[in-house]
């Protein structure tokens, strides 16, 4: 029954790369933090993460789709 | 194992470096994943990535370890002296 | 034995890693002088401590020039002295001293934590837990117990304020007094 | 080798040996579910989120949330992917399946006792309690139960090691010159490191605390017990660990599409935690009066030796799986890491466990670090610490593993892989925040064990952000640790329902570099327990020895807390303990 469903191009890997991006990201904080005492507003500085982390996840699904596309 | 020829060629887990390389998808895989594309063997493997990878890490530890130490640990307040 | 030479590279940088982190330590306890509590301090019975010299009536004494012991009980939930908001005097030093202390249990294994600090030792009934701290300027810090006690564990808690040498109107101890080395 | 109706699975060629591993996860999910329960309550709790227990319960769902998570759940799962381990390995079943039984049937009975002891804690009509945390130092004491559960565990425990020794020795005598499987070298080699680590425990219980809760010695030495008790609370962490490296060397290079990168170097790693496990358990006592400092410091010197095999581990694991990744055609320095199955949540999840590892491998060499030990010591970096360890290295590697190994067990698919792919995630991105706020506020010396850590004559004072932010991060965190659990918990239910079908079985290749490649050395374990046993001796004999010199082998005094034994309650203990074990002594015969 697991062929119940057409197979579809899903983007699990891209959904691990934008966690694995928004927690190094969120580390950084805390490096500065305790590194160089300087304190991020955290809902904003989380905010810009998800804009950051966004755009570059968006970048690399075009370039994959667009390269398999020519394959 | 000593000497492959003592292996019998029939059982099912010992067939050793001969993996296709089309090798047998993981069961929890989804199904569009795809193959393999060649196999490579111990002698053309280089695991540089892995070294790039392992070397930035005791960097990390590195400059993580010195700021613990001597700016956290010996730099707080309470000298402990005895 | 085959070994990968990456591997053998990676081997001998982590003997470096563990050898530098040995180094660290070692610098630690002989160049800062860091000691570790350890067993110099006598052993008690928990359950006679009102027989005991220092431990009978605990509190801060005055033992040489800039130099103070601090003897501490703790019990299940407070610290005498220490336990501010339950009664008891809180711990007070003056500024730019040595402070030795002394801590025992009456009844369980407690913590003794000077909060955001470096001061910290186990408190194990029948033992004595010697730790000796040089204290900066004028400050107040938050004491915690830190190793469970009990259902009221939360609430054990103290205070040690470090006051200017001005404000210090301790007690001396005979020896201090008589001008001897405790 | 596979055909058109795919591999045979471990459930079809090993029907019985299915159902023992079967039945061992399912006591360590049941276990996980209640322990993760427990775990959102504290986070809640402590950080004055939600309070819904009296601040006085706190501990008891905190001792439940201890010993069900480290001791049920990890050893659970461990005696079931050893059992599924030494069995496929060694191509041969139990000498005897009803000894597999009774072992198994031993665990439970244990872990229900030690369990029901804990609970009776928050009921006001039962006179017992438990409430002594995983680490039950005494003069706290539990209910006989607690530590009656607690032998009868391990002696389960112990059993199923002889089960798997007397396996390895049936299929010597017919490959007297074969190399040891790699599998069956993990697992022959963690059960030597938990006999001799279980040796410390066992004293302290049934010479020491067991008899002391059962009012037939007065009074115990609570420094000798807690040392006994850290002579296996350190080793202990190996035995949770090793399964995970089991997986990691074994499973996660063929998931990743690679071979093990190197066999030799796996068997060194399990050699050097044999030998170097359990010398070092005075590190969790640095600060207790009472041991000397050059005790102290051997114990660090050798923990911080104990970093190589998990240094070495690191390296070997990752390059298997950069084989992989090349294999799948990946390119470049690091270019590789894209061609890896990032979609396959068995192997995301281990990834993401071994990363956070590297992380939880930071902090434990501070941890390690003798002197630095007074700016951490029972702070909140401590579970901070832990949680990226066991409560992310292996408790993740667990459910990843599961995801794989489950549909061999049962012959059916799991039901959802994409919930099971943003279930590991969301543990990843949960931990994350929640040992991030751990290790931050433990700086700050915000204690851990604590059902109330505001206290009304100081606050702590924080160099960045503050205590209420810390505590959303770690609500947060606590809260989306709980979710993944229930999504893993549901997925696995949902798959029963699945139907069965042939073909789900999976091949482990070989290793690239062989056994062939290392010294046949390596496989003598009677030589590497004999080394082991040397250094225990020679790391404990002085310390124990000046402790009970010191203070005497019953103490130097002191009264029990809280003295919960009545002789009506004696009598009940009879029907509650005796029976039982009556009856699975039966069972046995």
């Amino acid at each position: 029954m697991s062929d119940r469903r057409p197979p579809v191009r899903t983007r699990g890997g891209l959904l691990v790369a934008v966690v694995v991006g928004l927690v190094l990201w969120f580390e950084a904080r805390t490096v500065a933090g305790m590194f160089f005492g300087v304190t991020l507003p955290p809902v904003p500085y989380m905010l810009a993460g998800v804009v950051v982390v966004g755009a570059l996840a968006i970048l690399a699904d075009v370039t994959r789709t667009s390269h398999s596309a020519r394959s | 194992m000593n000497g492959g020829s003592e292996t019998p060629v029939d059982t099912v887990d010992t067939t050793d470096g001969e993996i296709a390389p089309d090798a047998e998808r993981s069961i929890s895989a989804p199904v569009t994943q795809e193959g393999n594309q060649r196999s490579i063997s111990y002698e053309e493997f280089d695991p540089k990535g892995t070294l790039a990878l392992i070397l930035a890490y005791l960097v990390v530890l590195g400059v993580m370890w010195v700021f613990m130490y001597f700016v956290e640990f010996l730099g707080n307040e309470l000298v402990v002296v005895g | 034995m085959h070994i990968h030479t990456y591997e053998k590279l990676w081997l001998g940088l982590s003997l470096l890693l563990i050898t530098g982190f040995v180094a660290t330590i070692t610098y630690g306890a002989l160049g800062a002088g860091v000691e570790m509590v350890d067993d110099s301090g006598e052993t008690v019975d928990p359950g006679a401590l009102g027989e005991h010299p220092d431990f009978a009536d605990p509190g801060v004494e005055r033992v040489g020039p800039n130099e103070y012991d601090v003897y501490v009980v703790a019990h299940r939930f407070y610290f005498e002295p220490g336990s501010s908001t339950q009664g008891f005097d809180p711990i007070t030093v003056p500024a730019n001293s040595t402070v030795n202390f002394y801590i025992t249990s009456a009844d369980v294994v407690h913590g003794f934590g000077v909060a955001g600090t470096n001061a910290n030792t186990m408190v194990v009934p029948g033992e004595v837990s010697e730790l000796t701290v040089e204290v900066g300027g004028p400050a107040e810090y938050g004491i915690v117990c830190n190793e469970y006690c009990g259902s009221g564990h939360h609430t054990m808690e103290g205070l040690m304020q470090v006051v200017p040498p001005g404000e210090y109107n301790g007690t001396d101890s005979q020896t201090a007094r008589l001008g001897g080395d405790r | 080798m596979a055909t058109e109706a795919g591999t045979p699975t471990f459930a079809n060629k090993y029907p019985e040996e299915a159902s023992i591993v079967r039945r061992a996860f399912l006591v360590a999910f049941i276990a996980l579910g209640v322990g993760a329960l427990a775990g959102v309550i504290q986070a809640l709790h402590r950080t004055n989120i939600l309070r819904i227990i009296p601040s006085a319960d706190y501990y008891t769902v905190l001792t439940l949330h201890g010993v069900l998570l480290v001791i049920v759940f990890t050893i659970f799962f461990l005696v079931g992917v050893f059992q599924w381990a030494i069995t496929r390995s060694l191509e041969r079943s139990p000498p005897n399946i009803t000894f597999t039984k009774a072992w198994l049937g031993l665990m439970s009975l244990g872990s229900v006792m030690t369990g029901a002891a804990i609970v009776s804690g928050v009921i006001s009509e039962v006179d017992a309690s438990a409430d002594v945390l995983f680490t039950f130092y005494a003069p706290l004491q539990a209910h006989p139960l607690f530590y009656a559960g607690l032998v009868v565990f391990i002696v389960g425990t112990w059993l199923a090691g002889v089960d798997w020794f007397r396996t390895w020795l049936g299929w010597r005598r017919e490959h007297p010159d074969e190399r040891i499987p790699l599998q069956a070298f993990m697992v022959l080699t963690t059960m030597i490191m938990w006999y001799i680590a279980t040796i410390g425990v066992a004293v302290s219980v049934l010479f020491f605390l067991l008899p002391w809760s059962l009012g037939f010695i007065d009074q115990v030495n609570p420094l000798l017990t807690r040392t006994l008790f850290w002579f296996f609370g350190h080793p202990v962490v190996y035995f949770w660990l090793l399964p995970a490296y089991l997986l990691w060397y074994t499973v996660m290079p063929k998931i990743a599409g690679g071979r093990l990168f190197s066999d030799p170097l796996a068997r060194v790693v399990f050699v050097l935690f044999v030998l170097l496990s359990t010398p070092v358990g005075i590190h969790h006592q640095y600060m207790d009066p009472g041991i000397a400092q050059g005790f102290k410091f051997i114990a660090m010197t050798n923990t911080m030796f104990l970093l190589l095999p998990s240094l070495l581990t690191a390296f070997t694991v990752v390059a298997s799986i950069e084989h992989g990744a090349r294999q799948r055609g990946g390119t470049g320095l690091l270019g590789w890491l894209r061609a890896l199955p990032w979609r396959d949540p068995a192997f995301t999840g281990m990834a993401l466990a071994g990363l956070m590892f590297a992380a939880g491998g930071f902090s434990g060499m501070v941890n390690a670090g003798m002197n630095i030990n007074y700016l951490v010591h029972n702070t909140l970096w401590v579970p901070g610490h832990f949680h990226l360890t066991v409560g992310t290295a292996v408790a993740l590697t667990f459910m990843a593993g599961t995801y794989w190994l489950w549909p061999q067990l049962t012959n059916r698919r799991l039901y959802s892989r994409p919930i099971a792919l943003a279930q590991v995630v969301l543990w990843f991105g949960g931990m994350a925040l929640m040992s991030n706020a751990m290790h931050v506020s433990g700086l700050f010396g915000i204690p851990r064990r604590t059902a109330e850590p505001q206290y009304q004559g100081f606050d702590f004072a924080t160099t960045f952000g503050g205590v209420s932010e810390l505590n959303i991060q770690l609500a947060l965190g606590g809260t989306l640790l709980f979710v993944s659990t229930l999504l893993f918990l549901s997925n696995l239910a949902l798959s029963l329902a699945q139907p069965t079908r042939s073909g789900l079985g999976q091949q482990l290749p070989a290793a690239l570099s062989g056994p062939e490649d290392s010294p046949r050395v390596l496989d003598n374990l009677a030589l590497w327990s004999g080394i082991a046993v040397v250094l225990v001796v020679l790391a404990y004999a002085l310390p124990l020895g000046s402790i009970i010199a010191d203070s005497g082998l019953l103490g130097p005094g002191g009264t029990a807390y809280p003295a919960v034994l009545t002789p009506d309650s004696l009598a009940g203990l009879q029907a509650v303990v005796a029976d039982p074990v009556v009856r699975a002594l039966e069972v046995v015969a």
